[in-house]
């Protein structure tokens, strides 16, 4: 059974989002970007632009985002989450990396 | 409805991780789950009593009472108030289930709870 | 010996994860009482100056220093980093090029990081 | 002899700042310079009374006690004091020329010092 | 529930100029009294771990975790990438390959950064 | 007449000795590294290295070097001074980059 993997992304050190990236494929990896992480969402961060390549779903907290005035600077790509949808997360996936 | 841990390390206003729980474990509450945060380090000062409201900033105090009302718990690493010389500022048993704690209770919130997310 | 000092306030840190923009917008603000200080914002720090970024906290301390005249720089090389351009930002800050920003810096007295 | 100024950030304990701070005055005012102090933001906490001493660790309170015992002055961002709700644990005056301030009191240290460092 | 979760305390910044390698550590020790935390150092966090750096706050801690047979690793691509080597750090710690350490945390049910 | 500059970087963010670097060549500059940015001064950092190449003068508070075993990492050429000199380093300069 494939295993739900969620990085939780509060710091700003993209550490996290490289060894989101080396997680093997055979899990289901999520990158979940809060507080000033979101700015990785920016897109001129090559390590977060590579991920939404590799097809990794990548979401970031939306009122993190918003008044950081970033959502016109973030990919498509980048799925905006609430407080609320923040909270799924954290229980729909089967083990939590923080970073 | 599933239990919640939330780890955190930094104290009130310089940095946003305080509020960031708040808000977190408010929605976690809302949708009826339980919330079990432990203040580690400076985040022991995110619990202190006689926190001013200014305008335009978010009150940390409030916060942690509300979220205590609505039925979070919260351990405080006691070695860390002591060190700081805060250990009788803190929100009192009055408000909710709010206690000094050790690094094993920690240990305790991992094993009791579904999921732990750090805050940094 | 005061009016000979040139006080820079260097702002290196993105709004709202932490207060050092913030603070270091109100402490420009409170040394213009005694001299010019000069605002820069370089790396991350840019991005305290974007159009739609919450600016509650700190409004009052931009149309302060403009009110009196004092300027607020912005690194371009920081700028072109993040992706970002002149019109991204508010028009109370000037964007300068890297070269300027650094003789603004050598000629300061004492530059204090935010 | 000369006018150090000294400004900080951080609170004591998570971070080597307010280490760093009582080192650094204690070695200007034992050359015979004057030192002044200005606490920012978090670094407001680095003056709170009732620290406790453990073993291995710098105690801040005791460093700050014996620098203003020496004749350093200290001045505390007022506003960062009255959010964090430490208002009242600050070091009294009996310890030395301790103050709460405004932000223009950093300005004053710029003006009457030779030199301010920034210890981040 | 609680035997099958993998605790890893991740240590990722240099010793010293913050508690957060020490106070890592005394996780380790107290999460030990439930789980069987794995304790691995990368990027700078591996430092705290160099022969010659002051440990008298944290070398009980790496002390009780050996004696009660639980791993601290050390990531070799960080040490490389410092101009480290196995030679330059304590005894007390293993150093792992990045693709193992990489596994190690993969198969954490939670990882917990200092 | 020659400016002295004294670059006082306390912080972990390589900003600081960048800075230095670019300063202009007439006046003299001195690098000193307290705090975890003694770091830098590790061979393996190529910014210091380059620093100490460009024959930028490099110093490190010698209490912090010593408290992270660093000693044997660092280039000969990076001053290890005390405390009693960093308040000498400090009133020698002319003015101060704090980073």
């Amino acid at each position: 059974m494939t295993k739900k993997v969620l990085y939780f992304i509060t710091s700003e050190d993209i550490t996290g989002v490289k060894l989101a990236m080396e997680h093997t494929d055979e899990d289901d990896v999520t990158i979940l970007l809060l507080q000033n992480a979101v700015y990785f969402a920016n897109k001129s961060n090559k390590e977060v632009t590579q991920a939404i390549n590799q097809n990794k779903k990548v979401a970031a907290c939306e009122e993190h985002v918003n008044i950081r005035g970033l959502s016109k600077f973030i990919s498509e790509k980048v799925k905006l989450v609430k407080s609320d949808d923040v909270v799924d997360l954290i229980f729909e996936n089967d083990s939590i990396i923080n970073f | 409805m599933a239990r919640l841990g939330i780890l955190f390390f930094d104290g009130p206003y310089q940095a946003q991780a305080s509020e960031t729980v708040v808000k977190l474990a408010n929605a976690a509450l809302d949708k009826g789950h339980e919330v079990h945060i432990f203040c580690y380090m400076d985040a022991v000062n995110a619990v202190l009593e006689n926190q001013k409201k200014v305008e335009g900033i978010f009150n940390i105090e409030e916060g942690f009472r509300e979220i205590l009302d609505k039925g979070a718990t919260v351990r405080l690493c006691n070695l860390c108030l002591l060190v700081r010389g805060t250990v009788k500022n803190c929100l009192k048993k009055e408000c909710g289930d709010v206690k000094r704690a050790g690094t094993p209770d920690l240990a305790k919130i991992i094993e009791e709870t579904d999921r732990l997310v750090a805050i940094c | 010996m005061s009016e000979e000092k040139n006080v820079v306030i260097l702002l290196r840190k993105p709004p709202h994860g932490t207060l050092y923009p913030v603070e270091g917008l109100r402490m420009s603000v409170a040394v213009s009482a005694d001299f010019d200080p000069i605002t820069i914002a370089i790396n991350e720090g840019v991005y305290t100056f974007l159009k739609d970024t919450d600016k509650t906290m700190y409004s009052m301390h931009i149309e302060f220093l403009k009110n009196i005249g004092l300027d607020i720089y912005v690194d371009k090389k920081s700028l072109d980093a993040l992706g970002l351009t002149k019109d991204d930002l508010v028009e109370d800050v000037e964007v300068k090029e890297h070269g300027d920003i650094l003789k603004l810096i050598e000629n300061s007295t004492v530059t204090i990081p935010f």
